[in-house]
């Protein structure tokens, strides 16, 4: 039984300045289901809620209108002036008399007049259809998912374990690591990369509270915040690595070899390997592809004619700890967690879209990262930068700047942010350790915004690296050298440098698999494939997904500083999540009348936060169903439902209606 | 037309842009004529059409349809969607019979106070010339 | 092999083969000159179908009430599109369905006891004559004319002044007598309670009479906005012959203009209203 | 203002309304003319429509007994618009009245009988004027069963009478509820189930039963399991109705109007009826 | 005895009508003809077969007001609502003057439905004789006939150059002024045939054909479009709610069919007849079967509208031969 109590504020002066307080008074008396109709001289004010809340008891009132400012404003503060006087919070609803009334009509106290008691007719009908309203607790449990063990992930992962919560950190390679231990030395500080890196990295293999699952892929991703159910794919790695001991017998031993993927095929690895000596953990796998005796198994399942290739078997004798297992498969693994973190990087543009640079066709035409790989000291060529053709030291080395960047035609539209840096890195490199070694780099614009980066692309400038502004059109072989044709466009005229080596600086791409992951966990992604972020300002490590946070490069370019501090970042929303003994959910949020769906479905077509399921009723229909954890109640769903099946709660069709309606009583 | 006509506006204006620009009007004490009734919504893309097409019938000599920009939905796209809706619906309604200039959708952000201001008031204009709706009768006479 | 004879083999193996347990096609009806709907459950029944002008029903409005059951239907081009339209909105299985597509050359308004003489709107300016989707096509696919403009009846209202054109709805929505046939015809109003018999929230009140005539008739047409695949069944079961499919071929050309969809071409499109373009103009809060 | 236009109802005020459920109001409705009130006579199982102005008017069968000159008590249960709007109601509200309408459950054939009272949800509510006609009757009727159901513990009708009918002289009063709570130490059962333990005897016995559509078709079907031939089983239809009067011809079941030839039927009236709902 | 009135005396006649009551009549409404309020008396028209829709929604008009609710001191209070005026209807064809018998059956029957009453007491009928028989009429089977005069007050048959009336009723005759009349000299023109339709013993068949996969056939077809409803003259079904417009509200009656999907769900969902065989026999054994045993008459007099409105060509003329041809169930 609605009985229905206004206050009216004169808020000061501010409303009753303008607006005839004692007309509004009696008017909202007469309103239908109006029990009670009073003024306040301040209602937000202790008195002015301690005389709502006698009012509330003394006429046994079901349900509130505040009259006064914008309930933007005030709307939480009067909920609890309710919920105190033992209603239910949300059966109150906000006329706003100040900021769209009185304070915008001050000019005519008549027409003020009139409109307030109409915005106080319009709640007056609209709280009459409020429905009382409970934030439902969802329990959660504190346990986090860090896809990706790039730097990034390393240190979410590593931030989450110390704030006391378990963290399950997959990688998809063998080792953890990601791209920044490829990586030389780091600008602009030339840190050695691996020095800083790998300490993170053993610190997360003997964290109490993280699990590293390598070799593991996540495939699919049930649930939402705070009760994700995650399947985890742990790929056979032939090596028990609970037996192993990581003495390294076996990929010593391995007869076989393969072009190792870390080294960016510069270098070789056995086919039972870990990727680079540092490597976390530093347990081997075996490359089925390459290995002699998976060969030898194929060659018989597959009933090949003529002699098979021998049981090789080598590390299987060798290994003291009997690690070597070949029946292992493919495991599936299901595990509950509350948050996830996606930070599964990027990976470098590859550069063969540009024929005319005839990288994969020169040799010495290289990427940015392979040249990574040759200077790196534990590199497979020890840190001595030669030319791939001929192993000699080359001279004269030429940078081409945005290779698959600010491109729309061939590559990405972004700016990949490192590249220009990286290059003034190289170029200081080169100089120091061959001091002969001239440098010139073809470049569009030059980006140095952080830090000392301006100071250090000065450096390698002073350190003699000529910068062209321009680009190259080509690159053809001359007398076992290298012409590279370009313009500048300072000078305007077209010029051609002789180079003994062509360092392509390869911008960054999502990884593989990106999409698939955004729809497993649905989060939007951009055409580019990279991970769409909640609020590109206010919410940089959140996405519209909750509960699933981004981190590092999967959003977009990053350098080291920044993805170490998403990282972290997105370790600090999970930390915030986890510190809650439930959560709890906005009870304004859509709901479906199961009756009314059609089963067309098109709202979980639109629904920005995927929070609309599908369910299949005993009488066979499938017919929609808002996840409430997930629903922020926006209401697309209530206009796109044909059907009239969808509603919002606090703001339902009913209640919209009867505040259109109520004009014209 | 009646110098003294006063239309009645119905608006829609989502909470976190156009409402807080309403808002904003207030506080900076914009003044603005006094014939929007103002329905607080959490996004452009909870208005059914339906309650637009309802509030033509009861009589509105107006409604206004206020969202975020495009672009700054808080919901991230369901001022897209609106847009879609309102842009169909607005050249339908004209050729019902219910002049252009009676369904108007706008973009009011949060801190575009003069903006709203400016709008009810162009808004409220505009329908005193084209004067009051001719209703269509609810109770009908027989045939 | 006539369309009829085609029809009837098909019908007859689909029957006898047990691949669905009935076919929904067209008969003579009792005028000895109409088509009528007809259920054939059995080989034998096959011979009683029919396929010529008078077949103006659109049966893919049956397949709503066999969810689940495989059928076969015959289907017109424009039908057709319905049979995508339901696909898309999830109410029908492609794997129930055997769809007989027939390339039509028009069919002819209704008229009872005497053979129709004038082509629907609809036929005059049609561009699909083939079926959009179909398992066996009936006839051969012919080529698609040009039609210079395909809404001459839509444009000729949009020309008239605003006042005309209220007049002109108003008479018509007074005519209405909220039957609700023109619903029931169509195959792309399904809902388990229609807005109009809601009681709450109360859309549309009791009275027949033009106020709430007007909604019925206004938001019956937007909620077919990029889903009227234009079969033309609501006007033609209306009682009182109210234009209504000037009120739905405004908003499919308005679709097609802004949007550049039109229903049911294909099962997978979104339909306008679950997308959109980031940057698309649309004309309105620009 | 008097109308003889069956459709205008008598104007009546809301006496009061008492929470029965948590979704059950009990009106006590007073009608207005006190001219009327002497006529106004009604038997158990009759129905009245009652309206809520601005919505419209529903059926609902009465639940308190004529002869005791009280307010007229309908229990509503909120399922629509009318008993919503009803609920919404607070004492002192006009209400509109029409009725009596349709037959009435024939006491005169129970008397000397035993008689098992059946009732599940709200369909219990038309059941209690047959008990107080009884109990207020006692000598001409043999042994009472009532068997009250419900989901809940809080969805028994009535719940403050229970005391007063269970001491009454050879009464006998079984609660079940199909899902329990912690304060509830009677039966978990379904009324069907109970009808099975129980053992009732056909024995000159009749049995009046009311309740959702399923609980009744699987109390039919336990009953005549213990025997009851289909003349000793009372049962109500429930039919969408507009007038009252078997004009508006909605609420037929076969060539019968509930609101006129019903709503009370025996079992053995219900098995002629063309129409099987 | 047969008066003539030549056709200029018949319009002359009209246009009095007109301007002392209300004038209900033919009339041409974009392509269909009506039964409309006359404003003008070109607008009568006088050469049709039948109108679209039956002349029943001047009796039982398809949106009607109950009575009013006023409020006063928080006390509701009901104004009934009455019918003010005098009507006459002309251009009634018999088969649907019958129909309005149809009607007084269950709505003249105590207690009587006052406003009804009210209209019909307020009403007069006025026929016009049928000189073709629609291709689809049935008239005759189903107990009425071109020449019907069945609730008429006068009955106009057209000859050469003007009418011959007949004034079956007192209210009839005090309406035809005789300064109009001539004695008749032309002879009445032979009345059409109209096709027949088995409709004797059809009660008893439809009780036999009651169960069986008939109905469920016949409803495959079926698209509850309600048109056959909305256009016969005999149909009564209707729906009562209020109406609340501006603050005030009443209690308002209109049309609705039986063939509805929401017709008989109550509320809570459930639905007794919500079987598509079972809605579909609900109608015809309305007509055929319940209404005859209640009242007598078959509730159908053949005007063959809903034959010719049905968009799927469900045909009462071919379920009567259906049903007849029907054996006993089992």
């Amino acid at each position: 039984m609605a009985r229905i109590g206004v206050f009216i504020c004169h808020c000061g002066t501010n409303i009753a300045g303008t607006v005839d307080i004692g007309r509004v008074v009696e008017a909202a008396g007469q309103m239908p289901m109006v029990v009670h109709a009073a003024d306040n001289k301040y209602n937000c004010s202790e008195p002015g809620q301690a005389l709502i809340r006698d009012a509330i008891a003394e006429h046994r009132l079901s349900r509130v209108v505040i009259a006064a400012c914008s309930p933007r404003m005030h709307e939480n503060t009067f909920r609890k002036t309710v919920a105190a006087a033992g209603l239910n919070p949300y059966l109150l609803e906000m006329a706003n008399l100040r900021e769209h009334c009185s304070w915008v009509h001050s000019d005519g106290k008549e027409a003020a007049t009139t409109k307030a008691i109409e915005l106080i007719r319009m709640a007056v009908s609209k709280v009459a259809r409020h429905e009382k309203l409970f934030p439902k607790q969802v329990s959660l449990t504190k346990r986090a998912l860090v896809i990706g063990g790039g730097i990034s992930g390393i240190q979410a992962a590593l931030d989450i374990a110390n704030s006391g919560y378990k963290v399950v950190l997959v990688e998809r390679e063998p080792t953890i690591g990601g791209r920044m231990a490829q990586l030389d030395k780091t600008f602009p500080t030339l840190d050695c990369s691996s020095c800083i890196l790998t300490p993170k990295m053993v610190d997360v293999a003997q964290h109490a509270n993280i699990t590293l699952l390598t070799s593991a892929e996540v495939k699919e991703v049930k649930g939402f915040v705070g009760n994700f159910e995650v399947s985890i794919v742990q790929k056979a790695r032939k090596v028990d690595h609970a037996k192993c001991t990581g003495c390294g017998i076996c990929w010593q031993k391995c007869p076989e070899k393969a072009p190792s993927e870390f080294d960016m095929g510069l270098g070789k690895r056995s086919a039972i390997y870990i990727p680079f000596p540092q490597a976390v953990p530093p347990k081997p796998v075996i490359d089925t592809a390459n290995c002699r005796y998976h060969k030898h198994l194929r060659f018989v399942e597959e009933k090949r004619e003529g002699k098979p290739p021998p049981q090789c078997r080598v590390c299987e004798k060798l290994c003291p700890v009997g690690a070597i297992d070949w029946e292992q498969k493919d495991e599936v693994l299901t595990e509950k967690f509350g948050a996830i973190i996606v930070a599964t990087g990027y990976k470098a543009f590859e550069p063969a879209v540009y024929a005319e640079l005839g990288y994969g066709k020169h040799p010495d035409v290289i990427t940015g990262l392979e040249m990574e790989r040759m200077m790196s000291a534990s590199g497979p060529a020890g840190g001595d930068v030669t030319r791939p053709s001929n192993g000699e030291h080359p001279r004269d080395v030429v940078f081409l700047t945005c290779i698959g960047s600010r491109d729309e035609q061939r590559g990405r539209t972004y700016c990949s942010k490192v590249c220009c840096m990286y290059i003034a890195k190289h170029a200081i490199i080169l100089k120091e350790h061959y001091p002969d070694v001239q440098c010139y780099v073809f470049y569009m614009d030059v980006r140095a915004v952080s830090k000392d980066y301006e100071e250090f692309y000065k450096r390698a400038q002073e350190s003699g690296a000529i910068y062209i502004r321009g680009k190259v059109s080509g690159i053809r072989q001359e007398d076992g050298r290298l012409v590279v044709r370009g313009e500048d466009t300072l000078l305007g005229e077209m010029v051609e440098i002789p180079a003994d080596m062509v360092v392509l600086a390869v911008g960054m791409e999502h990884s593989p698999g990106s999409a698939e992951l955004a729809q497993a966990l649905k989060v939007s992604y951009d055409i580019n494939e990279l991970f769409i972020e909640a609020h590109p300002k206010l919410r940089p490590v959140e996405t519209m997904s909750d509960g699933v946070f981004v981190a590092g490069a999967c959003v977009g370019p990053r350098d080291i500083p920044e993805s170490v501090a998403s990282g972290s970042a997105a370790a600090a929303k999970v930390a915030a999540l986890f510190s809650q003994e439930f959560l709890t959910t906005d009870p304004m949020v859509a709901s479906v009348d199961q009756m009314k769906c059609g089963g067309c479905l098109l709202c979980t077509k639109v629904c920005p936060f995927k929070a609309i399921d599908t369910q299949v009723l005993r009488d066979g229909r499938t017919v929609a169903v808002v996840n409430e954890s997930l629903c922020k109640g926006c209401g697309l769903c209530v206009a796109t439902c044909r059907f009239g099946a969808a509603n919002l709660r606090g703001f339902t069709q009913q209640q919209l209606l009867a505040e259109v309606t109520s004009l014209w009583q | 037309m009646a110098i003294d006509f006063e239309p009645r506006i119905v608006g829609f204006l989502c909470n976190w842009c156009s409402y807080a620009g309403a808002d904003m009007a207030g506080t900076a004490r914009i003044c603005y004529p006094s014939n929007i009734r103002v329905i607080r919504v959490p996004c452009s893309a909870r208005i059914d059409p339906l309650l637009v097409v309802k509030a033509f019938q009861l009589g509105a000599d107006g409604v206004l349809v206020a969202g975020c920009h495009p672009g700054d939905c808080h919901y991230t796209e369901g001022n897209y969607y609106s847009r879609r809706r309102f842009a169909l619906l607005y050249p339908f309604l004209e050729y019902l019979g219910i002049e252009k200039g009676r369904l108007r959708l706008e973009w009011v952000s949060a801190s575009e106070g003069r903006k709203f201001s400016h709008v009810v008031s162009s808004f409220t204009e505009g329908l005193v010339s084209l004067g009051p709706r001719e209703k269509v009768p609810a109770e009908g006479a027989l045939p | 092999m006539s369309q009829t004879a085609q029809i009837r083999q098909a019908a007859r193996e689909l029957l006898q083969g047990k691949a669905v347990e009935c076919v929904i096609g067209y008969e003579r009806g009792t005028d000895g000159v109409n088509a009528r709907p007809f259920f054939a459950y059995e080989a034998a029944e096959a011979d009683r179908l029919i396929f010529d002008q008078t077949c103006t029903h659109d049966l893919a409005k049956y397949l709503l009430n066999r969810k689940g059951k495989s059928t076969a239907i015959v289907v017109k081009p424009c039908d057709s599109r319905a049979i995508n339209l339901l696909l898309n909105e999830s109410q029908i299985q492609r794997d129930k369905l055997h769809i007989i597509g027939v390339v039509c050359p028009g069919v002819v308004e209704r008229r009872w006891g005497t053979p129709g003489a004038k082509q629907l709107n609809a036929c005059q300016v049609c561009q699909q004559h083939t079926p959009v989707v179909y398992d066996t096509l009936v006839g051969q696919p012919v080529s698609e004319p040009a039609v210079a403009d395909p809404y001459p009846d839509v444009a000729g209202m949009e020309a008239k002044p605003a006042d005309e054109r209220r007049t002109f709805w108003e008479e018509q929505f007074s005519r209405c007598l909220r039957c609700y046939a023109c619903r029931q015809a169509c195959p792309g109003c399904y809902c388990p309670e229609c807005f109009a018999e809601r009681l709450d929230p109360l859309w549309v009140g009791i009275r027949i009479a033009p106020g709430e005539n007007e909604v019925w008739n206004t938001m019956r047409a937007f909620h077919l906005a990029g889903r009227c695949i234009g079969c033309y069944q609501c006007e033609q079961v209306c009682p009182v012959n109210i234009r209504l499919s000037l009120l739905n071929r405004k908003l499919e050309k308005d679709v097609l203009g802004m949007f550049h969809f039109q229903a049911g071409m294909d099962a997978e499109s979104p339909p306008p209203f679950s997308t959109y373009q980031k940057d698309e103009k649309l004309g309105i809060g620009e | 203002m008097k109308s003889d236009n069956p459709f205008v109802p008598h104007m009546a005020t809301l006496r009061e309304a008492v929470e029965l459920t948590p979704d059950v109001m009990l009106f006590r409705i007073d009608l207005d003319d006190p001219d009327l009130k002497p006529d106004f006579s009604y038997q158990p199982g009759q129905f009245v429509f009652v309206s809520a102005f601005g919505t419209g008017e529903s059926p609902f069968g009465l639940t308190s007994v004529s002869y005791r000159r009280g307010p007229l008590e309908v229990a509503v249960r909120k399922v629509g618009t009318v008993t919503g709007s009803l609920h919404e109601l607070e004492a002192g509200a006009s209400v509109g009245v029409r009725g009596p309408f349709g037959n009435h459950f024939p006491l005169d054939d129970f008397r000397g009988k035993n008689i098992h009272i059946i009732g599940g949800g709200i369909g219990f509510a038309p059941l209690r004027p047959v008990i107080l006609t009884i109990l207020d009757h006692r000598s001409d009727y043999e042994d009472l069963l009532i068997l009250n159901g419900a989901r809940t513990p809080q969805d028994l009708v009535f719940a403050s009478e229970f005391d007063t009918w269970a001491a009454s002289p050879r009464t006998r009063l079984e609660l079940t509820v199909d899902a329990g709570d912690k304060s509830w130490t009677g039966r978990v059962a379904l009324i069907p189930s109970v009808v099975r333990e129980l053992n009732l005897s056909p024995q000159n016995s009749v049995a009046v039963i009311c309740g959702p559509p399923i609980m009744i078709h699987f109390t039919l079907i336990e009953l005549k399991k213990l025997g009851f031939a289909d003349h000793q089983i009372v049962t109500t239809l429930e039919g969408k109705m507009k007038c009252g009067l078997g004009k508006c011809a909605r609420c037929n079941v076969g060539d019968k109007y509930v609101c006129k030839d019903g709503p009370v039927f025996t079992l053995e009236q219900i098995s002629t009826l063309l129409e099987q709902f | 005895m047969r008066q003539f009135i030549s056709k200029q005396n018949l319009i002359s006649w009209l246009r009095q009508q007109m301007e002392a009551r209300q004038l209900v009549a033919p009339t041409q409404v974009d392509d269909l003809i009506l039964f409309r309020r006359i404003d003008r008396v070109d607008d009568v028209i006088l050469q049709f077969q039948n109108t679209a829709t039956s002349p029943k929604e001047w009796l039982f008009p398809k949106t009607e007001t109950l009575f009013h609710v006023e409020r006063k001191d928080g006390k509701a209070e009901l104004i009934p609502a009455e019918i003010d005026g005098e009507t006459v209807i002309f251009g009634l064809r018999p088969c649907d003057a019958r129909g309005i018998t149809m009607l007084d059956l269950p709505y003249l029957a105590d207690p009587a439905d006052t406003l009804y009453r009210q209209h019909r007491q307020k009403t007069v009928l006025v026929g016009l004789s049928c000189l073709t028989a629609c291709p689809e009429c049935f008239c005759e089977s189903m107990g009425s006939g071109p020449e019907d005069t069945a609730a008429l007050d006068i009955m106009f048959t057209e000859v050469r150059d003007g009418y011959l009336v007949q004034a079956i009723t007192e209210k009839g005759r005090s309406l035809m002024p005789q300064a109009l009349l001539s004695p008749a000299e032309t002879v009445k023109p032979p009345a059409p045939e109209t096709a027949p339709v088995p409709s004797e013993g059809i009660t008893a068949k439809m009780r036999q054909a009651f169960d069986g996969p008939y109905w469920g056939r016949v409803a495959d077809r079926c698209i509850h479009c309600n048109v056959c409803a909305y256009v016969c003259p005999t149909c009564y079904c209707f729906d009562v709610r209020d109406y609340t417009n501006k603050g005030s509200v009443e209690r308002v009656r209109s049309w609705e069919s039986c063939q509805s999907p929401g017709f008989t769900k109550i509320a809570g969902g459930h639905d007794p007849r919500a079987n598509k065989g079972a809605r579909m026999r609900q109608r015809f054994s309305h007509k055929l079967l319940y209404f005859p045993e209640q009242f007598g008459p078959l509730h159908c007099v053949g005007c063959g509208r809903c034959v010719r409105a049905c968009p799927v060509n469900i045909d009462i003329r071919e379920i009567m031969q259906d049903v007849q041809r029907m054996g006993a169930p089992k």
